[in-house]
């Protein structure tokens, strides 16, 4: 790999005095037709460092973000320096050209095409005349090793695992320009999507981005991480910064504390229910990635499930819901043999199904709060009428349960993830299951919230339902769920419950048989 | 040559007298025909009167329509065209929306039969417009009619019809080879060619094949079905298009499919660029009827009857101009031909300039 | 090559329905939401008042009125099934020759086939609804993308109207179905009423049951709705057998109020339909395929065309007309959209892609 | 209502264009994957063999070749011109009436306007380029769904075609013009070589340049191709302005081989040029639009119909052809790849990104 220097676009970092902060924003504000999202934020941050960017739901951190990346336009008074160059705010361009990279929730990849395509895409074909495929891939491989990032170009983006797809994302905001420039890389909740196994994956790269001197803004619900990874924090709090600190003086409690302007007490662990009845019993289940499992989750049960990715923990949930063909086995609710063919019979027969793609398949970003949460059992007044107002009331209560206070009639998309996270929540609580599926459910959920969804999940429990989680995060695991199922290569491995059930023990289930753990490594 | 006939010897099918006879037909028509007649007016015009004109969006419709507009403009009569879409719902809201504002004559270009237009024609009946029409859609309107006049009618493309037959019999010396190319679509208004046209092949003792085609196809699909037909039927040696617009294209895809100098083309009402071809000798020969001179013939009729003529079998149906055209006798080629005479006679006999 | 689109820095959705993030703003009932929700209706009056003052006696007249509402029926009734389709996320091409083939099978069923009018009639209609399911059938099962499959329909159809009018015109039809088209009761054209009536069914349907909601989220997001426990298979195919049967029922109407059809009719009715639906979602419900928005879009289009023909406009004024009503009335919805729903803030449609 | 669809146990996706998960089978190059991409060539070899068997004389002639490619030559230009629009996820609805309008002013002009054949030619092509340009405008500044925007400019455009025609046959067109479509350079009809080298160009900046890698990513998914860096905007526009420039050519090709332009021209060649473009999406390289599978699936329904014709077979019979082998091959590719690669389907369809 070459090593001569070719100018940075544009003016960017030259002539930058070393000791200028990466970035300096003062005073910058954002209002939404909805209300405030930003107000009078100043952050700075230090060159070579990680600094973690932390709040609740809403609280507008990627409001922020997508203010520096020229998404959204500031109002009016803000100002920024990066390296001690002016920066003007609302440009996509002008952050380019100022060595500003980003990575957004959504990874902005495109699924159909391959790996080489996604990298040269935006900027760096050879403007030869003709493209050659061959080239492109050798370009594209030269760009991944600058960053040590070991994946096959070839590869359909669809065929690459989270934890990758991330990877190949970073890359390519970074470029290839093989510039000595620092840059400063905004990275939102890159760990929503990934399994605590393959977060290293991630890790690694950021540390050696830190080491190479640039400067690294990260977005996180994952306070282990936090302290994991970041050297200075920044906590928002209704889009207002709370603090501006190093990590070092920070602890588990007091950060939270900082977030939630509250403490929060811990869950306490749900009396296991041995003698509960059983509500469904699955035997022999085969299809997509599971070869084979048996399941059984009593009334009042809170049952997590994990696993390394492929090993067919996300896939058993879409069986359960007849989301995706069943090759075998069989499955009885409160005795009775059901055939649930797809997830109307589900929904049917009071199974829910949230699954962890928010964006794509559990709700229509579209669509109002209220059309989103009766979708699965559309209310129907005297003569089969459904009017707005009946809908309004019958949707109130659930929204208020899962502590969300926007309207019922704005639409989805204008909701933050997390709070998009509890709508879905919502939906699932109102038919009032017998059996509830969800995956990650608190995936991009603030601390305080992951503690409503927890509370409510037990409520649920509480009532008669069972409920099965799917979750990547340990500690979730660990404190949530009665009983955990780990699963490797499509069958169910180890079950953890009681004593045994703890964030060590679960990782060293998982990673029992770890490819993937290994990739990149 | 691009002339007709000669070659016709008694050997084919076609008994001598029938191939004799058709020939002289057609020189009797290759000839320059003399100038069409119309009658002196009985009296003065009325001026000022609104002359309603219901047409289509075809060019053979727009070339009657614009020389019907300047009929009316010579007597000063304001007149108001109502252009139908081609479909049957189209025309009856034309028809409505002409009679909202009920004009003091009409003249109409059927696009269905008037039976679509029955409660449209009483109407105006009872508001005693006069109402003539050109071209009539199937129908054989009578003195007892609802409408007062008719041109361009039966007899006139029956007659052309005869002439394409004609001009195949004498060149051929029998009617046999022959393949006729129509719209089964448009039959209402085509049938009279056909039967005209089939009477005279029959005279000679054969019956013409006939091809189905869609007149939406003019200029892309029908040439290759033309050439496709022709190929699938070699011995075929003329077709007889009952429309010159649809010819549109065929020449050259003849050309292609090398059948330019085994088949020869014959159709009526042509276009400029027909005659060019008939001159050029890719089309082999075309017959000329009256077109834009029926936008005269039907502001003539409306002016009579404004005068309170009473109309007789006469109105209906008039014979009218024709024209064989051949390589030898086509003059100009710039724009489809004018009826001989028109529109001087008809100014002539208005007495107006 | 350099081009006006530099300046536009967001990406392009052709996939979204015209004003669809315009909901927000209407349902936020932003003044500017408001004034975009009834562009419609103000057009409509503008254009009423302004034909009103050039051509008054013919224009502001009783028969103006009942001519353009009865000469629209057709068109609203087989807009209004074309709706089905299009909330559930298809676009049924072949609707216009639907239509066209259940006009030439009830015509010639009741001249040449010397059948009963009524069973002439239903026949057709039936056949129409079982074209409506082939649609579906290859849409939502073997999923095919919904415009191949009806472009394909659309030449099986045309090739069997075609035989079945042995390529004549049939007619006329018998008095039964002629009255049933052009009956006034109380001087109201009947057909009017059948329009009527169909949009209320329709209106309640999409509008107002679970079968509706369903439809639209079927369109939404087929997979998310899809795991909520919609069957989007078996909505997706009942919206194209309502397109189908509106169709047919549109076609026999169509024979019955002209007496005797051709074979070339039905594809006319193309253009109008889809352009009137496209229309509607930027009016009253912006974003989303609507009845009433639709009809609007129709009855405005057809006031401006009688007025220009009045005017004594020939044939391509009223096309162009058509052509520049609906391409400035999305451009406006579509941008006042953007403005109302961005507060001139979000440089790009969020959508899709809200954080 | 029941309906088959029940058993579709997986959400229906009528956004994404026919085979588009095949492409994976088709790459991994499973058995099944390479009969499902060369199908067409398979079908058209048979056709061949069929009609060669049934009417030989006439059937296995050159005159039947070179007859249909110079009678497709036309159709070629124009749909692959309109794969560019497609590719970047356009639907350019007005291309049919781009290129009659196109035919009718080169017409006008040479003819009755009086001016040369070259200048003539020059100007029709410039004014469809403009359409072109005026359509990427309305989709990808204005950012309206591009069915609506083009339908609006069919309308605009038959308005214009009337205008400029006059509703009257143009001709006879200056031979210069003739000549440039009829010429046969050693007894190969010229028109087949322009569609060659139309095509080549296409499938050169489709295929191996940037430009047209990104125009397809445009096409797949635009918000991730924006986020990219892709200016989706600007290729988006650039698409609509190249369908606009080869509907142009083609029209002024058409006006030369034919001569004499009627006001109609131009329709006729929407259904035959968006049949053959997705028709080509399950050829060679399935799930993708791309050029040598339009043409290939152009030939191939030319070649069935041109068969049936020498049969004898009437009209109706080549438009049920046309609709059939539509139907089916699509049918055929759909089904084949979702057998192909049955397990990842689903997985697809439920959202791989899911962790
Ligand atoms: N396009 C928009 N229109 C109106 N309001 C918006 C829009 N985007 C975000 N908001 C509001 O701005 C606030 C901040 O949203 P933001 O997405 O920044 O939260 P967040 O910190 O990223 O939350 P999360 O951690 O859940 O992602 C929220 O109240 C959200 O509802
Ligand atoms: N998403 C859904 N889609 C369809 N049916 C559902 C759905 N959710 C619940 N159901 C239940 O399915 C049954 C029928 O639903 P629906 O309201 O559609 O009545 P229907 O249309 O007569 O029956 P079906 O929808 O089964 O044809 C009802 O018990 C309804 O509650
Ligand atoms: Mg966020
Ligand atoms: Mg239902």
């Amino acid at each position: 790999m070459d090593v001569t220097t070719s100018a940075p676009r544009g003016a960017g970092p030259r002539g930058a005095s070393a000791s200028a902060p990466a970035l300096k924003v003062q005073g910058l504000s954002k209002t939404f037709p909805g209300g405030k999202g930003l107000r009078d934020v100043d952050i700075e941050i230090a060159p070579g460092t990680v600094r973690a960017l932390l709040g609740q739901n809403g609280c507008g951190k990627s409001t922020f973000i997508k203010v520096l990346a020229g998404v959204y336009q500031p109002d009016a008074g803000a100002t920024a320096e990066v390296l001690g160059n002016e920066l003007s705010l609302g440009s996509s361009r002008g952050a380019r050209e100022a060595g500003l990279r980003f990575i957004h929730q959504d990874l902005g990849l495109i699924s159909t095409l391959d790996v080489t395509d996604n990298l040269s895409l935006g900027s760096s074909y050879a403007n030869t005349g003709w493209l050659s495929g061959s080239r492109e891939r050798r370009r594209a491989q030269r760009l991944l090793d600058r960053y040590g990032i070991e994946i096959d170009v070839r590869q359909r983006l669809d065929h690459l695992s989270p934890a990758e797809q991330t990877l190949v994302a970073i890359a390519r905001a970074l470029g290839d320009d093989d510039s000595s420039a620092p840059r400063l890389i905004v990275l939102d909740e890159p760990t929503a999507a990934l399994q605590s196994a393959e977060v290293a994956l991630l890790f690694g790269l950021i540390e050696r981005l830190k080491a190479e001197g640039n400067t690294v803004m990260y977005v996180s619900h994952r306070l282990d991480e936090v302290f994991a990874i970041a050297d200075d924090v920044t906590v928002l709090r209704d889009g207002a910064v709370v603090a501006n600190r190093p990590v070092a003086e920070l602890d588990h409690d007091s950060l939270v504390e900082l977030i939630l302007g509250r403490t929060v007490e811990g869950i306490e662990p749900g009396q296991v229910h041995r003698d509960a009845p059983i509500v469904l019993e699955a035997r022999d289940l085969c299809g997509a990635t599971v070869e084979t499992a048996d399941l059984t989750l009593g009334r009042g049960e809170i049952v997590g499930i994990t696993g390394l990715l492929g090993s067919g923990y996300e896939d058993l949930l879409f069986l359960l819901a007849g989301a995706k063909p069943r090759e075998r086995g069989t499955i009885e609710l409160d005795g009775q043999l059901v055939e649930i063919a797809d997830p109307h019979a589900a929904v049917g027969h009071g199974i829910a199904f949230a699954p962890a793609d928010r964006k794509r398949l559990s709700s229509i970003q579209g669509w109002s709060l209220r059309e989103n949460i009766t979708l699965p059992r559309v209310p129907t007044g005297a003569g089969r009428w459904l009017g707005g107002r009946a809908e309004h009331r019958d949707v109130k209560p659930w929204l208020e349960l899962v502590r969300v206070r926007h309207s019922a009639n704005s639409l989805l998309s204008t909701l933050s993830g997390g709070n998009q996270q509890r709508v879905v929540l919502a939906r699932w609580l109102r038919i009032d299951a017998k059996v509830l599926l969800l995956q990650e459910p608190t995936s991009g959920v603030d601390t305080g919230a992951k503690h409503d969804i927890y509370v409510a999940l037990r409520e649920a429990a509480a009532g008669g339902a069972a409920v099965l989680f799917s979750s990547s995060d340990p500690e979730e695991l660990a404190a949530v769920a009665d009983r955990v199922i780990v699963m490797s290569d499509g069958a169910v491995t180890t079950e953890l419950s009681g004593g045994s059930l703890t964030v060590d023990n679960l990782i060293r289930a998982s990673l029992a048989v770890a490819p993937q753990g290994e990739r990149a490594s | 040559t691009n002339g007709v006939g000669g070659d016709g010897d008694g050997s084919s099918s076609g008994s001598k007298e029938v191939v004799a006879a058709a020939q002289e037909r057609v020189d009797a028509m290759s000839v320059e025909q003399p100038p069409i007649e119309v009658a002196p007016l009985p009296g003065a015009v009325e001026k000022g009167l609104t002359y309603g004109f219901i047409t289509c969006p075809l060019p053979v419709c727009r070339t009657v329509t614009d020389a019907s507009v300047k009929a009316a403009e010579a007597l000063g009569w304001e007149s108001k065209q109502v252009e139908t879409e081609m479909t049957p719902e189209g025309y009856v809201a034309a028809w409505d929306q002409l009679l909202q504002d009920p004009p003091d004559v009409i003249a109409f270009i059927p696009f269905a039969p008037d039976t679509i237009v029955e409660k449209q024609l009483a109407k105006a009946a009872d508001l005693g417009i006069p109402v003539v029409s050109i071209a009539p859609a199937g129908d054989r309107p009578s003195k007892d009619g609802p409408v007062s006049a008719s041109y361009n009618g039966y007899p006139e493309l029956r007659e052309s019809g005869a002439l394409m037959g004609d001009v195949i019999v004498a060149d051929g010396g029998s009617g046999s080879n022959t393949v006729f190319v129509w719209d089964p679509a448009l039959s209402a208004i085509w049938n009279p060619i056909k039967d005209g046209f089939e009477e005279q092949i029959k005279k000679a003792g054969d019956k013409p094949q006939v091809l189905e085609v869609s007149a939406s196809g003019i200029g892309t699909a029908l040439p290759g079905q033309v050439v496709s037909y022709l190929q699938a039927h070699p011995e075929i040696k003329y077709v007889a298009f009952a429309l010159a617009d649809m010819t549109v294209g065929v020449p050259e895809a003849l050309q292609t499919a090398d059948l330019a100098d085994t088949v020869k083309i014959t159709s009526r009402a042509p276009q400029a660029a027909n005659l060019a071809n008939v001159k050029k000798g890719t089309e082999w020969t075309t017959i000329g009827e009256e077109i834009e001179s029926n936008g005269w013939r039907v502001v003539d009729g409306l002016a009579r009857l404004s005068l309170g003529a009473t109309p007789d079998d006469q109105w209906f149906e008039p014979g009218g101009w024709h024209q064989v055209f051949t390589g030898d006798n086509v003059t100009q080629t710039d724009e489809s031909p004018v009826t001989p005479g028109s529109p001087d006679v008809f100014l002539a006999a208005w007495n107006v300039s | 090559m350099t081009s006006p689109a530099d300046t536009a820095a967001e990406p392009v959705e052709t996939a979204s329905i015209p004003a669809s993030t315009s909901r927000r703003s209407a349902r936020g009932g932003g003044s500017g939401g408001l004034l975009l929700r009834f562009s419609g209706l103000y057009i409509w009056a503008a254009i009423i008042v302004v034909f009103g003052a050039l051509v008054p006696q013919t224009f502001l007249t009783v028969q103006t009125a009942t001519g353009i509402a009865t000469n629209e029926a057709v068109t609203i009734i087989v807009a209004v099934g074309l709706l089905f389709s299009l909330a559930a996320g298809g676009f049924d091409l072949s609707m216009a020759q639907n239509l066209g083939f259940a006009a030439v099978v009830v015509a010639t069923l009741s001249t040449v086939g010397g059948h009963g009018p009524w069973f002439s009639a239903l026949v057709a209609i039936a056949l129409s609804t079982a074209v409506g399911a082939i649609n579906g059938f290859f849409v939502s099962v073997i999923r095919i993308n919904s415009l191949i499959a009806t472009l394909a329909m659309t030449s099986i159809l045309l090739a069997a109207t075609r035989l079945v009018s042995g390529q004549q015109f049939r007619g006329p039809l018998p008095d039964a179905l002629r009255e049933t088209s052009n009956a006034e009761p109380a001087g109201v054209p009947i057909l009017v009423l059948y329009a009527l009536i169909v949009a209320a069914a329709a209106w309640y349907l999409l509008e107002h049951t679970p079968f509706g909601r369903r439809l639209y989220a079927t369109g939404a997001n087929p997979e998310a709705a899809f795991l909520a426990g919609v069957r989007t298979g078996r909505h997706l195919f009942a919206s194209f057998v309502i397109t189908g049967f509106a169709a047919g029922l549109a076609g026999v109407l169509l024979a019955g109020k002209i007496g005797s059809v051709g074979p070339d009719i039905g594809p006319s009715y193309l253009l109008p339909s889809f352009a009137a639906c496209f229309l509607g979602t930027t009016q009253l419900k912006p974003g989303k395929f609507n009845v009433w928005g639709t009809i609007l879009s129709i009855l405005l289009l057809a006031t401006g065309v009688k007025g220009l023909q009045l005017l004594g406009g020939e044939q391509w004024i009223t096309d162009a007309f058509n052509g520049l009503a609906l391409l400035t009335a999305v451009s406006v919805a579509v941008v006042s959209a953007r403005r109302a729903q961005s507060g001139r803030t979000v440089r790009r449609s969020t959508g899709r892609s809200a954080p």
